[in-house]
C-alpha cells in the first residue's frame, strides 16, 4: 500500500444536505389521488348527480337502493358466501401451514408455488373449463355455496402468505419443541401457542378472504348467481346514478373492514417486535 | 434423581453426513455432565435425541435403565433450555413457567405458586408480569430454565443456553445455573462450544469430534491429561512442539539439540519414534538475559528450570492479568503467558531464555 | 422441588413410530386435483368433443381458433399490454421499494396497507367509479393503454410482495452502506448491487404481473377492449367446443410462464440460501 | 496517514436517548484506537458518524484537521468492516475486493491486481473465485477487510467484526487484523464491546459509557489504573471493597477492623471518607491454615503480605490455567485467581488466609 489519496477534498460544503423527496415519492402522491381519490370523488358526486322530477337529486338514489328488496338480498347472500369461505379457509390452512412450516418444510417452495396458481391461471379459464364439468350435477351447480369452494380456492394465496408471514416471525420450530417438551402434545401446542401468536395473521387474512368473496364478480356473474357486485353491475347496467350509490355504500362497507385490517395491523406489528427481540 | 445412558447412539443425516458415530455416554444420578466440541461435532444431535426431537439410526437411550426412544418428547419429562430464546411470545413469564402445568392439567393456584417460586430461584421475582419481550437477553433465559424445571423433570437439558449473550451477563448466569443445579440435585447434560464456560461449570466433560467422545473426565482432567491433539488444542490455548524419543523408559526425548524429561507415559513409543510434545502457555517461563545479579523477569524460577533455551520476542498481546508473548527459540514459536507486571518490562526482538519445568512439558496420554 | 415424578413409563413401545400422512395432507391433494385437474382434463375432453359434418370433432376447433384473425389480434393486443404493464410497474416500483427500504423504513407498513387495498377495494366498485369519470376523455378512454395504467395497480402488491421478501432477504442495509463506504453513489449501488441480488424477485414478480393482465376479463371487459380473455369469453357464449380448445391454448402459454416461474423461483432459493450464510 | 479527532460529537435519537454527549476523541496517525463499552453506550454511532451513515446533531470529525461532516459516505475515503456479514452475495470474493476501485473506473488488470494482493494478504490467495455463500464466517470477515483496504482508505474503521464468530476464531483473526493494521501503519477506530480484545489489539483503548469517553489509555494503563468504578468493573474483573479513609497522607485506610495502605491518590479523600478499593483476582493471594513447616498453597508470597485476613472458601471454579476461588473474610465476599496446581488442594469449606500485596489493592484515580 503505496501511497495513499488524500483524506478529503480541501473544500467541505458545511450546510447538512437534507435529501431531496425523490421523483417516484412524488409520483406514489400523484398516483394514489389519481386511482384511488379522483375515480371516489366522481363517484360521490355521481351518486349525488341527476335530476328527479325536476329536483336535484339528493339522497333519491341511495333511497331508491335501500328501498329495492334485492338490496338487502345480494348483500346478504355475498355476506353468507364471505363467512362460509372465511371458515372454510381458516380450517384448512391454519392447520395445513402449521405442519408445512413444521414438519415438511421442503414443501414450503411447493406451497408457495401452489398459492401463486390462483393468480397465473385466469379464472376465466378455470371456469370455461369447469361449466361444462359442473353442469351436470345440478344439485352442486345451482347452489350458492359452490362458490365457497371457488372462492376458498382464490383467497387461499392470500390467507396462506398471511399465515407463512406470521409462521416465519414465530421461530416456529423452538416454540413448537419447547412445548412438546413441557409435555404439550401437537395438537395442544397449534391451540395453545401457534393460534395465540398467529392471531393477527389470521385476522387479518380473513379480512382479505372476506374483502375478495364480497367483491368477485367475474365467476358468480359466469354462475348467474346475483351476488353483490352483480347485482351492483345489473344496477349500473340500467341507472348509473344508483350504481353510483350502490358503490358508495359498498366502499363504505369496506372502508370499515380496512380501518379494522389496519388496527389488526398494528397489533401484527406488536408481535413482530416480540419477535424482532429474539 | 435418574441416571442416563446413551448407548452406542448412531445418526446419519441426508447427504451421508455421519452426525454421531455410536457415542456412548453415561451420566451419574446429579451430576452435571458437558458436551463440548465445535459445531458439527454432533454435540447438538445428541442432546436432541435425548430429548426427543431426533431419532437415531441405532442406539439406546437410558433414563434409569429404561429406553426412552420409543417415548415422544412430550413424555419423556426432561426439561429442556434452548439456545434461541424459546419463549412464548404471548404469555407472561409466570405464565411461561406454568406451562407445563397447565398441559398437566395442575390445579391454578398450585401451578401459580410453583410458577413464583421458581421465578424467584432464577432470580426475576419481581419480573412475574413481564411478556417476553420487555425481557433482557439474560432474564429470558433464565425463565426458560425456570419453565424446563416447572414440571420436577428427571433430567435438565441445556443447548447452549447463553451462547447468545453479552460475555459478562454468559459468566454471570453460568455460575447461576450451577448454582441451581447443584441445589436441585438434578441430572443435567449441557452443551456448550466454549471450553470455560464447559470447564467452569461441569462434575465432567465429554469433548465431542465427529460424533465420538474424544475424552471424558473432570475439568481439571481434561485440561491437564488431554488424551488426544484435538483435545489439548481445542480445550484451552497450547503449543505444540515435535521431539523425537530418546529413552522410553526414562521418558526422554530429543527436541532440537536438547534432551529433556517429559511428564507422560512414553513406554508405547520406540527408541527414536517421533512424538508431540504439549505445553501451556501458562508453563512457559521467560527469564530476560539481564546481567547477573538483577533477578530474572520471572523471578525465583530462573535458571533451575531444566530447559532453558534462548530465544526472541517476536510478540506481545496484553491480555489484562497475563500478557501473551510470542517467542522464537530453538524449541520452534512458543507462546507464553506471564503476568503483566512482569512482562511490561519486555519489548519485542529483546532476548529471552525460555525455561520450562521437568513436569510441564507432555506427551498425550 | 422434593419428589419427582417417574422418568419414564415402564411399558415402552419399541417400533419407531412413523408419522401420518395427516388428514389435511391428503385433502390437498384431493383439492388439487378437484380444482385443477378435474377441470383441465374436462376443459381438454371439451375441446375435442362435438361432432362436425358427422365426424367427430379432432382438432377442428384447433384450427378454427387459429384460423379466426380475432384470435391473433386479441392475443397480441394483451400480450402488448401485459408487457408495458411490467415495463412499467419495474421503472416504477424497483426505486421505491429499494428507496422505502433503505430510507423510510417506517413507510413500510403503510405500503404493505396500500398493496392491498387493490384487493380490498372490489375491482367492480373502481370502474363503476371510474367510468363516469373517464368517459369525458376520450383520447384516453377510448385507447388499451388506459389498461396498462389500471394494470399497473392491480398488479402492484403482487411485484411489490416479492420485491419486499427479496429485499429483505438481503441485509440491504449492510450492503447499502458497504457500498457507499466502497465509493459508490446511491444509484451505482441500486444497479451494481441490489438490482443483480434481486433478480429472481424481479423476474418472478413480473411473470405474476404478465400473467394477472394476460388474465384479466372483468375491467376489459366493461371498457370494451378486445383482449383474450375478452374474446376467449365471446366465443363461449356462442361455441363452447371452440372456447374450450381457446383456455387449453392458453392453459399451455400460461404454463409455459409457470415452468420460467419455477425455475426462476429454484434460482431465488439459492439467492436465499446465500443470504442465509449470513 | 491520517489524524482522526472527533470534536464536541453530540447525537440525541428519538425519544430523547442520548447517544452521544460531547464526545472528544483523537486518534494519532497510524494508531488504532478502540472503542470499548457495553451495548448503548454510543461507540457503534460514532463510529457511523466518522464513517458518514449518522449525522450529528453538535460536534465535528476532522480528518488531518479538515471537517469530513458535508461529505457524502461514498467521498469520505475511509474503509469500513461490518458487524454482520456485508459481502455483496453476487460477487466473488476477488470482485468484491474490486469494486471500490470499480466505483473508481480504475482498469481492470489494476483492481483485479490488487484484489488478489489483498486476498492474499488476508491469507484467502485460494479462495479468490468462491462466493460469499461458499466461505466460512471468518473468511467472510477476511474478505470484508480485504474490501475496506482496496482503495487505500486514510481510515480503517472496524463495528464489532468479530462478534459473530466463534471464539478461537476471533481470537485468530484478531491477531491478523492488528499484524495487518501495523504493517500497512493505517489509521484505526476499532469497536468492541468484548475487554480482551479491545485490551489485546489497541494501541490505546477508550473506554465509553452514555456516550462518553470514561477513560482513554494504553491497555495497561485501563487495565492497571482505571479512573471509575465503571471502568473497572467493566475491563476485567474487580474486587469492590468499601474502606474508611484513616490517613490520606500515607495511603492509609480501615477496612473492618484492619488499617491497610492503599495504592493511589487519597489527597482527595478527607479523613473518614467513604473510600472504595479494588482488588484483581490475580492480586488476591491464598494460603492454606497448613501446620508451620509446610508451604502456604501460594508459595513463597506467604505472610508476607502486609494484610492477612482469615476467611473460608465459599467456591471453586476451574477456569483452565487458573481457577478462581470465591472466598468468605473479614474484607467482604472476595474472588481469588489461583494457579490451577494450586488450588487443587483447596475444597469448599476450608479455612484460608488472604493475603494481598500493600500496592495490589487500589483507590480509584
Amino acid at each position: 500500500m503505496a501511497a495513499l489519496s488524500p483524506a478529503a477534498p480541501a473544500t467541505v460544503r458545511r450546510p447538512r444536505r437534507r435529501r431531496h423527496l425523490p421523483l417516484w415519492h412524488a409520483f406514489w402522491i400523484l398516483a394514489a389521488a389519481a386511482y384511488f381519490i379522483v375515480p371516489i370523488i366522481s363517484l360521490v358526486q355521481f351518486s349525488f348527480g341527476g335530476r328527479v322530477d325536476g329536483h336535484s337529486a339528493g339522497f333519491h338514489w341511495y333511497a331508491t337502493v335501500f328501498a329495492d328488496p334485492n338490496f338487502a338480498s345480494s348483500f346478504w347472500l355475498s355476506v353468507q358466501i364471505a363467512l362460509e369461505t372465511v371458515a372454510l379457509s381458516i380450517a384448512l390452512l391454519v392447520p395445513t401451514a402449521f405442519w408445512i412450516h413444521l414438519r415438511l418444510p421442503r414443501l414450503r417452495p411447493v406451497m408457495d408455488f401452489v398459492s401463486v396458481l390462483p393468480f397465473v391461471v385466469p379464472p376465466i379459464v378455470l371456469i370455461v373449463g369447469l361449466i361444462p364439468f359442473l353442469q351436470p350435477f345440478t344439485f352442486i351447480y345451482s347452489r350458492p355455496e359452490v362458490l365457497d369452494f371457488i372462492y376458498v380456492v382464490f383467497a387461499m394465496p392470500f390467507l396462506y402468505r398471511s399465515l407463512d408471514a406470521g409462521l416465519r416471525a414465530i421461530n416456529l420450530q423452538t416454540l413448537a419443541e419447547a412445548s412438546a417438551n413441557c409435555g404439550a402434545s401437537t395438537w395442544s401446542t397449534l391451540i395453545r401457542v401457534v393460534v395465540p401468536n398467529l392471531r393477527s395473521a389470521i385476522i387479518g387474512g380473513s379480512f382479505l378472504t372476506v374483502a375478495i368473496a364480497m367483491g368477485e364478480f367475474t365467476i358468480s356473474s359466469l354462475l348467474s348467481f346475483n351476488t353483490f357486485p352483480v347485482y351492483i353491475f345489473n344496477i349500473g347496467q340500467s341507472t348509473s346514478n344508483e350504481a353510483a350509490a350502490l358503490a358508495v355504500i359498498s366502499l363504505l362497507l369496506t372502508w370499515a373492514l380496512m380501518i379494522a385490517l389496519y388496527v389488526v395491523g398494528r397489533g401484527g406489528r406488536t408481535t413482530a417486535q416480540m419477535a424482532a427481540t429474539r | 434423581m435418574a441416571r442416563v445412558e446413551l448407548r452406542g447412539l448412531h445418526k446419519t443425516f441426508g447427504g451421508g453426513t455421519v452426525a454421531l458415530d455410536r457415542l456412548e455416554l453415561d451420566v451419574a444420578s446429579g451430576e452435571l455432565v458437558s458436551l463440548l466440541g465445535p459445531s458439527g461435532c454432533g454435540k447438538t444431535t445428541a442432546l436432541r435425541i435425548v430429548a426427543g426431537f431426533e431419532t437415531p439410526d441405532a442406539g439406546e437411550v437410558l433414563v434409569d435403565g429404561v429406553d426412552v426412544l420409543g417415548l415422544p418428547a412430550s413424555r419423556r419429562n426432561m426439561g429442556m433450555v434452548f439456545q434461541s430464546y424459546s419463549l412464548f411470545p404471548n404469555m407472561t413469564a409466570k405464565a411461561n413457567v406454568a406451562y407445563p402445568l397447565r398441559i398437566r392439567r395442575r390445579p391454578k393456584a398450585e401451578r401459580e405458586a410453583r410458577a413464583v417460586e421458581l421465578l424467584d430461584l432464577v432470580g426475576l421475582a419481581r419480573q412475574v408480569d413481564r411478556y417476553p419481550h420487555q425481557l433482557s437477553g439474560g432474564q429470558q433465559q433464565r425463565v426458560a430454565l425456570a419453565r424446563a424445571l416447572a414440571h420436577e423433570p428427571a433430567v435438565l437439558l441445556l443447548d447452549e443456553p447463553l451462547s447468545a449473550l453479552d460475555a459478562k451477563v454468559r459468566v454471570q448466569l453460568r455460575e447461576e445455573v450451577r448454582r441451581i443445579q447443584l441445589e436441585l440435585g438434578i441430572t443435567t447434560i449441557y452443551v456448550t462450544h466454549d471450553q470455560e464456560e464447559a470447564l467452569s461449570i461441569s462434575d465432567r466433560v465429554a469433548v465431542l469430534a465427529e460424533g465420538r467422545v474424544e475424552q471424558i473426565g473432570t475439568p481439571a482432567e481434561i485440561y491437564n491429561r488431554p488424551r488426544t491433539p484435538f483435545v489439548a488444542s481445542f480445550v484451552g490455548t497450547v503449543n505444540q512442539i515435535d521431539a523425537v524419543v530418546v529413552s522410553p523408559a526414562e521418558g526422554a526425548v530429543r527436541c532440537g539439540e536438547r534432551v529433556l524429561v517429559v511428564d507422560g507415559d512414553l513406554s508405547g513409543h520406540a527408541q527414536g519414534a517421533d512424538v508431540g510434545l504439549y505445553l501451556r502457555p501458562e508453563d512457559v517461563v521467560l527469564v530476560t538475559d539481564e546481567p547477573e545479579g538483577t533477578p530474572g523477569a520471572s523471578g525465583t524460577s530462573g535458571a533451575s528450570g531444566t530447559s532453558g533455551a534462548s530465544g526472541k520476542v517476536r510478540s506481545i498481546t496484553f491480555l489484562g492479568p497475563v500478557t501473551r508473548v510470542g517467542v522464537d527459540c530453538e524449541l520452534g514459536a512458543l507462546v507464553a503467558d506471564v503476568a503483566s507486571d512482569v512482562a511490561l518490562g519486555l519489548g519485542i526482538g529483546d532476548p529471552v531464555t525460555v525455561v520450562v519445568e521437568p513436569g510441564r512439558m507432555r506427551t498425550l496420554v
